[in-house]
């Protein structure tokens, strides 16, 4: 057992710190804002020009086909510098390892390089008004047509729907509850697209309606009737949302101790305690993601693990931010915690609410009964 | 020993309750800045700690404080704690104080803006050299972004300001205890919205109100709120019983006295924690719908989080509780 | 609203003050030892000789009439005077409130009396090794016998039975879950005692076997088939343990901070903190018991709010106790708190589990669904 | 970087953990006071970290990490971390040590006892002046309560003793380290006994394993051990990697050089809070039951609740992390 990284991933490291050093913007306006969504789009794609936006791909879609440990460091860095947040990160995390694992060649290549150059930007459209939580109550439903499929329904809390390009989710195809939704990607121009403003006032979820949007066959993920397979594969997948980048939680925590040593936090240890117990809990993230990193790339699965380290971040993140919230008091608007504050609420409730995880790291890694 | 309200103390925060009920609903949230403000000028509510040299009622705040409860459930917006709490023991003298039309606010000493001082005629601005009352005409306002839309902050300079005779801790120490008050009052109605929405929402077949982990959480939120309302409680019973200043320190009194600052520094402290946590759990409860600008719980959860900070987060009264108690201030009553 | 005890209150607290200072004895061997039993026995006379054992009870039986909020200030002199704990708590807050709700007068002239000077020591007897806190699932019975019932089966947990003279509980006398359960006292002679030896060795509970116990009907309460119901409305009587009496945790949480301003603590913050907080939340739950100590007295029922207290106080309890433990460290076994510890281990789990109190607290008082 | 256990380390622990899958079941925690160790020393547990030149394999502390885990999770009596771990570092050159013929207890700074003196042919005693070492026929002990009936304590006293020439710090590191890998195997049991009981024990008409409260407090548990264990593998590496002393100093070193202490110091704290709250789910989901000495989750109890006061609570580590990380000590590899 050892923590000492090879020189080629040492490499890796200084180049994409030196890169970030020579090109990390300053703060962008908010990506769901029409110009922060453009300036987050230009930043990805002078990413993609160096080939820095989607590292753990293959060479042939825009990647690297770096390692996933390379993929952690590259997270460590990109987040230490205060680099902007993915508008694309639906797509790459989402979308990209359910096509690299059901989709065609054909449909890799058609949109895989366009999602690394952020020339498409990906909504994802899982939840609808009466399926939260619950994906197989899905009513939104896809017909058949000559030479594809039209799609009708009401989707909503599409992330980054405001302005994306192009949505994917499931879509009924026949009654099953679970053998009949069917993976589906779509064009958003014929979508009706209604915005959420948040508590912020900005609308980072929409609700998306469908009456009859038109989809090729070539826009169908898999077999008909496998989408909730696909979807479940996917979102276990290594490099999807469930190896959680540990990343943006310590650069979050490495700043949480820096407020911490001034202001009140200076005079109050048990301030200064909860800030430290944050870092050391990011830090306990971080060895762990390496440990699963380790096996995944000896060809393990992830499997429900994955569950503990949802709930292990969401908590943390929120820790963290509701804590910079009590350092900074009234001053809190003028930095960029507020916004980290109001995101991080939202880490326990979405991509499986943490009762879910918790009855998932029960039930399938404990082994209790249903 | 009757540690209960008493019927002339419920009476006047039924009534308080019922204007807000009738005047501060949400939509009056999203359409005024400052709803039910005359309706409550009408029923005396501006007065009631106002001395009757100046026409108020001249009640303690133990008196006001299930009325004070009612303003956090409406979430009334507006400078409610600086005009009614804070202003009689600041400004005894303002004539119209009592009657409502003058409003004031306060930067208290720590904090870096004036909540509300754009509906305020008054300002009274914490200095290292002592506090200084600036008036609305010789003040320039610039907003500053917060949490809490209804609650909006600003920076304050001023061309001109006067002195101000009276020290600002008795004042504080009441608006501390007031907005602990408040704070009660929007855990308890962030609960009455979760356990509505947990009763009505299906998931997985079932309301997820019938969930045991959602049940437990909401339990949790009803603790929190029952354990914390009567320190608050015991809190303006202290204050009024004399015994200003900070924690540990103050003087005599009958009952309370002498422990005021202390026990206005638990109760600020665990009705702050009551109502985070309400937050949490109540967007815990509501999912992502829980999020957003239509649903009138963010006026809440906004509320508990401006509310927490305001006049001291947990953590600041907490360490003003410890070193009161291992000081050796374990008092109790009698 | 005010926090002034009357001159008559003041006056009781002074009574006992000064009684408990001039009569406490030293630490009493562990109740659950046969000497410890004896002498906790004789301290009960000796409290009840000057009419403080029961002192909230009619005069009749040997109480004071003593108001609730009198009872309250007595339990506050009683455990802040390092008092010893109470051999004949059983009866006192389990049986007497049932007893007098609704036993006969006959039966309260028998029984009552000598509870309070502990000529009697009773022991309950709920749950059965099937039954914890499903107590609709009993299974012992009573049978019909001339003159009164022979009771059959085998209790569980029944705390202070190795050494106890009489026992109450539940006994099944027809098939129907809730309506087939009787109360039924019963003398301990004739029964077979296990004792349960507890994490300290001593056998704080035991196990009880019935072969044909013959009870007169004299020692049947209420009427037969209503056990359930009379053992519920018991247990949510004001003087029963629903209002369990925050004299200990204020003891306990006064001791605390003492040892907090010396050892660790005096150089750590954050420990302090904690048993600051622990001091916080024992006041806290001193004023709301004034608070529902004169809605009682104003003629309110206590409801399901006490579930409320029963969480709060028992977490407290723990929390307080793990702390002393770790600011004692290897230390903690030379003092009461190592006994303290173990002990407060149980409060989450009997007199119904907490996670039973607060779905109670979340169906029962927040009104959600079954 | 390949931050997993070497097949080698898996092998050895593998081969602890079947003997005392054999030789440590409950049957002997309650019938002898030392089970399994000769076992252990026929397979060379004892030697392991001894030098090659006192007939030791010389191998790091990480390379018996996973085995040190087992015999927590078997709960093995005796003074297996003073013996096995930190004699190697204090008496390097004592004569069979390696075998496991001499065991060895510590009476470390801020401890008062002994545990397992009984059983201890050397007892190292810290005091202001420097270590002593104490053989046991100069030794006096006097049984002291506790809380670990298989880890008794012991007041020693004693009439003659040498001083010790190598300072303690190193091996209380190293010793700090193993007690925590010890508390990861505790805990792991401790989840491991509840989660059999929640699937066997029925109320209310199903097994209380089907609850969603019971569910998610086990799950809680499994998170706090899968959180705490890698902190425990990379002290282990940085103590390895050189540094010694107390959190925030050190030296030099490859990788973790000169975190050592202030790795230590979390690892401890994480490990003795998830085996704390192991314990309390375990006692909540075994109800009354759990409480009682016939059941064999009480050796695990009273395991976790004596070893996470060992070499230190967690309010006492947290503190150093505190210290060092706020002085600045924010390194992370590389």
């Amino acid at each position: 057992m050892d923590l000492d990284f090879s020189r080629a991933e040492q490499d890796f490291r200084a180049e994409v710190r030196d890169w970030l050093a020579a090109h990390v913007p300053g703060p962008l306006p908010s990506l769901d804002t029409p110009e922060g969504f453009a300036a987050h789009r230009a930043w990805e794609a002078e990413l993609a020009a160096s080939r820095l936006s989607v590292v753990s791909w293959p060479a042939a879609y825009g990647g690297r086909d770096a390692s996933l440990v390379e993929w952690l460091i590259f997270e460590e860095e990109y987040w230490a510098a205060g680099a902007p947040a993915r508008v694309g990160q639906n797509g790459i995390f989402l979308l990209a390892p359910t096509l690299m694992a059901f989709g065609t060649e054909e449909q890799r290549r058609a949109w895989l390089p366009r999602m690394a150059r952020a020339d498409d930007v990906w909504a994802q459209a899982w939840s609808e008004p009466e399926a939260g939580s619950d994906l197989a109550a899905l009513t939104s439903r896809a017909v058949r047509a000559p030479g594809g499929w039209r799609l009708y329904g009401h989707k909503t809390w599409s992330s980054r729907a405001a302005h994306a390009s192009h949505g994917f989710g499931l879509f009924r195809t026949s009654g099953a509850r679970h053998r009949g939704l069917t993976y589906v990607m779509f064009p958003m121009d014929e979508v009706t697209v209604r915005p959420i403003a948040q508590l912020d006032g900005l609308p980072g979820f929409a609700e998306l309606f469908f009456d009859g949007v038109f989809v090729p066959e070539s826009m169908v993920i898999g077999e008909v009737g496998e989408g909730w397979r696909i979807a479940m594969a996917a979102t276990s997948s290594e490099r999807g949302l469930t190896l959680r980048s540990p990343g943006r939680f310590l650069a979050t925590a490495d700043r949480l101790v820096a407020l911490a040593r001034g202001g009140p936090a200076a005079d109050d240890p048990v301030l200064a305690d909860r800030a430290v117990r944050c870092w050391t809990d990011a830090e306990a993230y971080r060895l762990h993601t390496f440990q699963t990193a380790r096996r995944l790339m000896a060809g393990e699965e992830a499997g429900p693990a994955t569950s503990m380290g949802k709930v292990f971040w969401s908590e943390l993140d929120l820790r963290m931010h509701a804590l910079a919230m009590e350092l900074l008091g009234d001053r809190a608007g003028e930095t960029a915690w507020l916004d980290g504050f109001l995101f991080s609420l939202a880490g326990p409730i979405y991509a499986g609410t943490n009762e879910i995880q918790r009855t998932i790291i029960a039930e399938r890694i404990l082994g209790l009964p249903r | 020993m009757n540690f209960a309200f008493t019927p002339d103390q419920l009476a006047l925060a039924a009534t308080v309750r019922d204007v807000l009920a009738a005047h501060c609903r949400p939509r009056e949230l999203r359409a005024e800045r400052l709803p039910a403000w005359d309706r409550l000028a009408e029923v005396g509510f501006f007065g009631l700690l106002v001395p009757p040299e100046a026409d108020g009622l001249g009640l303690g705040l133990t008196d006001a404080l299930a009325a004070l409860e009612e303003t956090g459930r409406a979430c009334l917006p507006g400078p409610v704690v600086e005009t009614a709490v804070a202003a009689p023991y600041l400004l005894p003298g303002v004539p119209k104080l009592a009657s409502g039309a003058v409003r004031v606010t306060v930067v208290p000493p720590g904090a870096a803006f004036a909540p509300d001082a754009d509906v305020a005629d008054l300002i009274v601005v914490a200095r290292p050299d002592g506090p200084r009352l600036v008036s609305k005409a010789s003040a320039r306002l610039t907003p500053r972004p917060g949490v809490d839309p209804c609650r909006p902050l600003f920076d304050v300079s001023f061309t001109g300001s006067v002195p101000l005779e009276r020290p600002l801790e008795s004042a504080l120490l009441r608006a501390t205890v007031a907005t602990a008050a408040q704070l009660v009052g929007v855990a308890r109605r962030l609960l009455e919205l979760s356990v509505e929405y947990a009763r009505a929402r299906r998931q997985f077949g079932a309301p997820i109100g019938s969930f045991q982990a959602v049940k437990h959480q909401l339990a949790d939120v009803a603790i929190a709120v029952s354990f914390a309302a009567p320190l608050v409680h015991r809190a303006a019973v202290s204050v009024d019983a004399g015994g200003t200043g900070e924690a540990g320190r103050g003087g005599g009194g009958s009952g309370g006295g002498g422990t005021a600052g202390r026990d206005a520094a638990a109760a600020k402290a665990a009705a702050g924690e009551a109502a985070a946590l309400a937050a949490r759990v109540a967007l815990q409860t509501h999912g992502a719908i829980g999020y957003t600008e239509e649903l009138d719980l963010r006026f809440w959860l906004a509320r508990a989080w401006s509310l927490s900070a305001a006049y001291g987060g947990a953590a600041e009264h907490r360490a003003a509780v410890r070193a009161a108690v291992l000081s050796g201030d374990t008092r109790r009553y009698p």
